[in-house]
């Protein structure tokens, strides 16, 4: 079913799981960011909704993955809509800092009300995803997978049509009737849940929640979604999942990679505004088309 | 030409023989971008070089892993599982930060690597041993002192040389507001109160403050004599900076981790003169005959003196050694952690070049001939001298000259 | 009663009134042109009308019902669309995603149950609007004749009552106002949906509509038929000059 | 002798073309009127001029530089100013500060008397001096665009539909301001879609559409021509 | 106490203020938000520490420094954010200025590794003021930094320089028809906030510590002082940043310094939803 059934270099299974988390990161991103043109600078708030309740629940019952999941779902989908509603009309970098001032109040917060979030250490001895590595890896992949394919769905629906029609001007949208205000409200809730149920599945997988997991993020996911293109979900996870893996695989390099990782950014803004992926996409379809007209 | 060949052919196959003979293969942990990693594999590559050049242990060379953890709880992780399973080391030594340490210690169950630790000062680390030993006992801490002991000394010093002498009833908490500091800050106070000593003020602020002469002034203005600090971040800097310019009425008496190291006189430009801070399980004192020999050497391979994880850094390759020495079979783990358990580095003796002793959940036994806190403190004229424990003074604590107490 | 009755609409900016007690309506079918000097207020009536200017007086009854300081959603599904001077295609995508995103709205969810007859519609939309060879060009690379054509056919996909456009031929040339026009009489005539146009196009403005409402300094100043409104003193004095009767009658 | 001379110009923004093979001479000291209705170019053709739309094909000769494609500011400071579309005021600055940002680019001394004839000109503006540009009216703040533009001291003087959007009687007075500075021998350029204002102080006439210019001539030959008044403007 | 508080919050008010300064004028000016504004703060730091330590006089090493973080900022507007804006979305800018700002504190740990470094104070005299022990540096940095906001609000009110400033921050199209060359005063303007930005980070590293991370939490605050401001308003940043500055020290006196920051925040996020211009912002959104 899957590529790497026989995988058994638990190694590479590693940097895969985390890779795919992180496609589904920069694509949850995209989801709100990307479509309807409203830079969130705070995601890895969203991402600790879902993670961080994961630990608060399992410090006092060890949850299990098969209902803390649903449950991170829900809870970050709310939070999403409440946060959403106040922020939503805000505009360019408004809502840019007003997504990044909730994400360092969640971080500020986490560090100093350490008796509940373990502060900077964090909460572990979460139950893991799975028992084993390879299952642990296959539950990431499924649910991966399924995140942006639904992402990807909704996004080439009428949904995503909509939202990208805000993206480009809300006045035409709402001339039309279109309810504006709900489609950025669900296009927060949808982002916010898979970005939610990423950090509980994040949780899992290490049995750890905490900050140096959590609040860089906020920045990452801009990033790979932007290298890797932004409004189309898959550019954007590709662009998650090829800076990671390749994060990893450099990570030999220390300091280097990190400096490296923000060169490729900077060329990238710069050279390919579009995204890597985006351009890629863009360029085989042409060759595609050249081919097929022969 | 076929002789060079055959030559050849003879030297490439020695070499590989030689690549293959089996040597003692262990992976080290850290976050190399920062001073503290830099410390771990500093001084860790030093005790390797000297093992191997003494002909390594049992006979087999250590070949060295290092993996940068970047200080996160995924890349250790990610480190972890590389090293297990792609490297096949041996064993693990490292670790920085409890954080990663304690949410990858059932990364380690689940490998089952032993793993010596260096730079996770929670208690709740070798806590997990004792919740369920057949599952951690791959994990032993070789250093630093958990926050609780590290509070106890300062404690200590306050209780009994602080007090006795300058008869001090007042003390303040001004600490960052990070769990590590502050079970270091707490124990220390709590300590204190048992010696009659009243906490008047307390107060945690967040990493980066820039200004603290609020908190000052408000310690002071509640009496306090003494203000017990817990600073494990660079703030410590600019804490100290500010104190001294303010000339605060309460003598600075605590763990303060960056004045652990020569280079704190220049970081605050000489005004770090009185500030005291106690060293866990390390400094340049006499805790074993080897100690000072250390410091010194690691001056002049690095250009830098060992910090204060370096010295359970240095240590573990050493109790490694002796562990395996004394094993029944050097290749079975179980052997091995029966082995690790009873290596003793007494305090005073020669073995390492400070204190180990392992509890039943592979702390550092603390007090006793086990692990030891030193206080010590930047003179007025400039030098870093060890003030208490007695035994190992270097130098007597002055009070600072604007304190009216 | 009319379809859309506005009564003593009136928006005060700061000092400066925008709209002083502005009153006129719109039969069913009926094509109403609003005429007046750039800045006269012809615009701020349009959004209050459509809800984008929360009016701060007046009546706008419309089906009946007073819709005054309404949204622009709430009014659109009831069936007022407005277009903007500036064109506002939908960036990134291409016109027949343009239009989709116009049936997407509340107003349609009733008429089109399905994507085929959506699909329908869209295409009939293209087709009544001139806009087949562009259909699946973007917008951001089609020129502005066509863009206007596009906020016309946007306007008209969602199957509105009335219409507002706001100057829908500026910038074009009399060639592109054409088949503008045609589509706007055809939608009128075929669906007798009601039109109320701003436009400075005096020829094109007077053929096509056939009631005036002349509008100066925020005020109406005067209303009728286009014969009656290029003779009136005031409409001649503040707007057209001597030679508007000549404008109608060539 | 012409001051300006356009030749072949095509123009626009983007994709899409406005000025489509604009040709156009002004002679020194002589008022030239452009006139055409909305959308035919009239705007970008004076954008074009300024530099801030770059030609995409075409020249344009000031004297007997060619400033096509240099910048905006480095054409204002070879003497061609332009009063906008919109008017485009400092809002936050005062009257006299708009006025004086203008003649930063010239000799100081000569900023009073250039003060003194702006206000000769539009004596409104003289009461005003202390007032924010943001709170005036429309027809004042028309007039402070056309006196900003005069403070160059440009050799030639655009005029942007000056006209729009303003009272009858204002007009009035702001033509009578133009025909002043007409007076002092400066050479004007003014596009229009007011023709009976325009056409009692300008020289010479062209009749704008769809990006060309469909006729040019002197006033009287455009009075006496009815087909083409009928035709072009709808006088 | 009170006079404590009073001091104090002046003090950090004012470097809170020459840091917005710049912050603000860019956004004003250019309409551009750079979030490398921070880094202008660290690159001066480390380079005056760098050449103080080489052994050139100090005074040399403050000007050197404040020349090249100068000349950063108007290559940085002159080539690659012009260009930028020339494409159109403001988010490339946003993400090109970060991760700038991200790429300077990478190589800067390469070159200058992770330890913290001081340089010495400039005046360390301390100075008493109502019964308060006013560290020199501190006083220095105060002093210098309300000479500076000064000058630059002189700068730009009395002079020519100053007055194409003000021309272009309010309509860029009618400055560029009276003459103003605009692309150049973006790129004095950005050099000028990289001055303010370097003037703070070397005032204050005689009392806190030059590190690679120093920007981050200075950009965070200046972003938000401006926001509470109002954009693109120089009198509403320095009163949002004396605003901040008291804050800072108000809830570090009645309740506690480690919820400063998260205060601070909560009031951003506050004036962002009800008051999204600001104090003193025009209504732009």
């Amino acid at each position: 079913m899957y590529i790497f059934p026989v995988f058994k270099d638990y190694y590479l299974l590693n940097v895969f799981s985390i890779a795919v988390i992180y496609a589904v990161y920069a694509a949850s991103w995209d989801f709100l960011s990307g479509f309807t043109g409203k830079e969130n600078f705070g995601h890895a708030a969203f991402i600790a909704i879902g993670g961080y309740m994961i630990g608060f629940i399992s410090s006092v019952y060890p949850i299990k993955p098969f209902l803390s999941i649903p449950l991170a779902a829900v809870v970050s989908a709310i939070f999403g809509i409440l946060i959403g509603l106040p922020t939503l009309k805000l505009k360019g970098p408004y809502f840019a800092l007003a997504t990044l001032a909730v994400a360092t109040i969640f971080e500020k917060l986490s560090i100093s009300l350490s008796d509940l979030t373990g502060g900077e250490e964090g909460i572990y001895g979460i139950e893991f995803l799975t028992q084993g590595q390879i299952s642990s890896f296959y539950f990431v992949l499924t649910f991966a997978v399924l995140a942006i394919l639904i992402m990807y769905i909704l996004g080439k629906s009428n949904f995503g049509l909509i939202l990208k029609s805000l993206r480009s001007d809300e006045d035409a949208a709402r001339a039309l009737g279109i309810k504006i205000n709900f489609y950025k409200i669900s296009a927060f809730a949808v982002s916010s849940m898979f970005a939610g149920i990423a950090g509980s599945i994040v949780a899992h997988f290490y049995g750890y929640i905490g900050p140096d997991i959590v609040y860089p993020l906020s920045l990452n996911s801009i990033i790979m979604a932007v290298v890797g293109g932004i409004g189309g979900i898959v550019p954007a996870a590709l662009g998650g999942f090829f800076l990671t893996f390749i994060s990893e695989m450099l990570s030999e390099f220390g300091d280097w990679n990190q400096l490296l990782y923000t060169v490729v950014l900077i060329l990238s803004t710069l050279f390919l505004p579009s995204g890597i992926f985006n351009y890629l996409g863009a360029k085989i379809r042409t060759i595609g088309s050249k081919a097929g007209e022969k | 030409m076929k002789k060079v060949l055959s030559f050849l052919l003879v030297v490439l196959l020695s070499f590989s023989i030689f690549a293959a003979a089996k040597t003692w293969k262990i992976g080290v942990l850290g976050p190399y971008q920062t001073e503290n990693g830099m410390w771990v594999q500093q001084a860790v590559q030093m005790a390797a070089d000297e093992i191997n050049a003494d002909g390594g242990i049992l006979g087999r060379k250590i070949e060295l892993v290092f993996q940068d953890t970047e200080g996160s709880t995924q890349k250790m992780q990610t480190a972890i599982i590389k090293l297990t399973t792609k490297d096949k080391v041996d064993f693990i030594i490292g670790g920085v930060g409890s954080g990663p340490v304690l949410a990858n210690l059932d990364i380690m169950a689940r490998q089952k690597i032993i793993w010596l630790g260096t730079g996770a000062a929670s208690p709740d680390v070798t806590k997990k041993v004792a919740e369920n030993y057949s599952k951690y006992k791959y994990y032993f801490r070789v250093g630093t002192l958990d926050s609780i002991a590290q509070g106890k000394s300062v404690g200590d010093f306050i209780a009994n040389y602080l007090v006795p002498k300058y008869n001090v009833k007042k003390a303040a908490i001004i600490s960052v507001d990070l769990v590590y500091a502050k079970e270091i800050a707490e124990t220390a106070a709590e300590i204190a109160k048992q010696a009659g000593v009243e906490i008047v003020y307390t107060d945690y602020f967040p990493a980066g403050t820039a200004d603290f002469s609020a908190s000052f002034k408000k310690a002071t203005e509640a009496g306090a004599q003494v203000i017990i600090d817990a600073i494990v971040t660079a703030d410590g800097i600019q804490f100290t900076k500010q104190w001294y310019d303010l000339k605060v009425n309460a003598a600075l008496v605590g763990a303060i981790a960056a004045a652990l190291k020569p280079e704190f006189k220049d970081q605050t430009n000489g005004k770090c003169v009185y500030e005291t801070s106690a060293y866990p399980n390390g400094g340049p004192a006499p805790l074993t005959t080897k100690t000072l020999d250390f410091f010194e050497k690691h001056e002049n391979l690095y250009g830098v003196a060992p910090g204060f994880i370096s010295f359970p850094a240095y240590n573990t390759l050493y109790v490694l050694k002796e562990a395996l020495e004394n094993a029944k079979n050097p290749d079975n783990d179980e052997d091995v952690i029966k082995a690790l358990e009873k290596v003793v580095f007494p305090l005073g003796g020669d073995k390492g070049v400070a204190p180990v002793k392992f509890t039943e959940n592979h702390d550092l036994v603390y007090g006793g001939d086990g692990a030891s806190g030193i206080i010590f403190q930047w003179s007025k004229s400039g030098s870093w001298n060890a003030v208490w424990p007695y035994e190992y003074k270097t130098g007597e604590w002055e009070k600072p000259e604007w304190i009216n107490w | 009663m009319a379809l859309l009755d506005i009564n003593n609409l009136y928006k005060k900016f700061g000092g400066l009134v925008a709209t002083n007690n502005i009153t006129f309506s719109v039969e069913k079918g009926e094509r109403v042109g609003i005429l007046g000097p750039n800045g006269a207020g012809k615009t701020t009536i349009f959004n209050q009308v459509s809800g984008f200017i929360k009016p701060d007086g007046g009546e706008i009854i419309f089906n009946g019902e007073n819709i005054i300081g309404k949204s622009p959603e709430f009014i659109a599904k009831k069936g007022i669309v407005r277009t903007f001077q500036i064109v506002k295609p939908f960036k990134g995508m291409n016109v027949y995603d343009n239009l989709k995103v116009a049936t997407l709205s509340p107003k349609m969810k009733e008429e089109i149950k399905n994507e085929t007859e959506r699909k329908k519609w869209i295409e009939y939309i293209i087709d009544i609007c001139e806009l087949k060879n562009v259909a699946y060009t973007m917008t951001d690379l089609l020129p502005q004749g066509y863009l206007k054509k596009l906020e016309v056919a946007k306007s008209l996909a969602i199957k509105p009552k009335v219409v507002l456009l706001d100057e829908p031929f500026a910038g074009l040339t009399h060639s592109e106002i054409e088949p503008i026009s045609k589509v706007i009489i055809k939608a009128n005539e075929v669906s007798g949906t009601s039109i109320v146009l701003i436009e400075h196009r005096l020829k094109e403005f007077m053929q096509l509509v056939e009631r005036v409402i002349a509008i100066d300094y925020g005020e109406k100043i005067a209303e009728g038929t286009p014969e009656e409104i290029v003779k009136n003193k005031k409409v001649i004095e503040s707007y057209l000059g001597k030679g508007g009767e000549e404008i109608v009658n060539s | 002798m012409s001051i300006l001379k356009i030749t072949d110009v095509v123009s626009g923004y983007g994709k899409a073309i406005v000025l489509d093979g604009l040709s156009l001479e002004v002679e020194e000291g002589k008022c030239h009127a452009v006139l055409g209705p909305n959308g035919s170019g009239k705007s970008t053709l004076l954008k074009t001029i300024t530099g801030t739309l770059k030609p995409y094909k075409g020249e344009i000769y000031f004297k007997d530089s060619k400033i096509t494609g240099m910048n905006t500011f480095k054409i204002s400071r070879m003497g061609i100013s332009l009063s906008p579309e919109g008017r485009r005021l400092f809002p936050d600055l005062t009257v006299k500060q708009n006025l004086e940002i203008a003649t930063m680019f010239t000799q100081d001394k000569e900023k009073e008397s250039k003060l003194e004839f702006v206000f000769n000109i539009f004596p409104r503006l003289k009461d005003r001096i202390n007032q924010k540009a943001g709170t005036m009216s429309g027809g004042e703040q028309q007039m402070v665009a056309i006196a900003r533009a005069i403070m160059i001291d440009p050799e030639i003087l655009l005029l942007d539909e000056p006209s729009m959007g303003l009272a009858h009687i204002i007009k009035e007075q702001i033509f009578e301001g133009i025909n002043k500075i007409k007076e002092t021998g400066k050479t004007i350029l003014i596009v229009e879609q007011d023709a009976t204002m325009v056409m009692p102080i300008s020289d010479s006439i062209s009749i704008l559409e769809h990006g060309r210019i469909k006729w040019s001539g002197n006033v009287s030959e455009l009075e006496n021509n009815d087909s083409l008044r009928n035709s072009y403007l709808g006088l | 106490m009170f006079a404590n508080f009073l001091i104090n919050g002046a003090i950090n008010s004012s470097i809170y203020a020459l840091i917005a300064l710049g912050f603000s004028l860019t956004f004003g000016v250019a309409g551009i938000v750079n979030l490398y504004h921070g880094a202008y703060y660290m690159v001066a730091a480390y380079l005056v520490y760098f050449f103080i330590t080489s052994g050139i006089p100090s005074f040399i090493s403050v000007v050197l420094s404040l020349l090249i973080v100068m000349v950063l900022g108007a290559f940085l507007m002159k080539y690659p954010i012009l260009y930028l804006q020339k494409k159109g979305e403001s988010i490339y800018i946003l993400i090109f200025t970060l991760g700038s700002a991200y790429f300077t504190q990478y190589l800067f740990k390469l070159l200058f590794g992770a330890s913290y470094y001081s340089i010495p104070s400039f005046y360390d005299k301390s100075t008493k003021i109502l019964g308060e022990v006013i560290p020199g540096s501190r006083l220095f940095a105060f002093i210098v930094s309300v000479i500076t906001i000064i000058l630059v609000l002189l700068f730009i009110n009395k002079t020519k320089f100053g007055k194409q400033i003000l021309a272009t921050s309010q309509d860029k199209y009618a400055a560029e028809l009276v003459g103003v060359n605009t692309s150049m005063i973006f790129v004095v303007t950005m050099s000028l906030a990289a001055l303010l930005s370097g003037i703070a980070g070397i005032v204050i590293s005689p009392f806190l510590s030059i590190s690679p991370n120093m920007w981050l939490t200075t950009l965070l605050k200046a972003f938000s002082i401006v926001i509470l401001g109002g954009l693109g308003s120089i009198p509403g940043s320095i009163i949002a940043a004396f605003f901040m500055g008291y804050l800072e020290s108000f809830v570090s006196l009645v309740w506690t310094s480690s919820m400063t920051e998260v205060v601070f925040l909560v009031i951003v996020f506050i004036f962002l939803i009800f008051r999204p211009t600001g104090i003193m912002g025009k209504k732009t959104i």
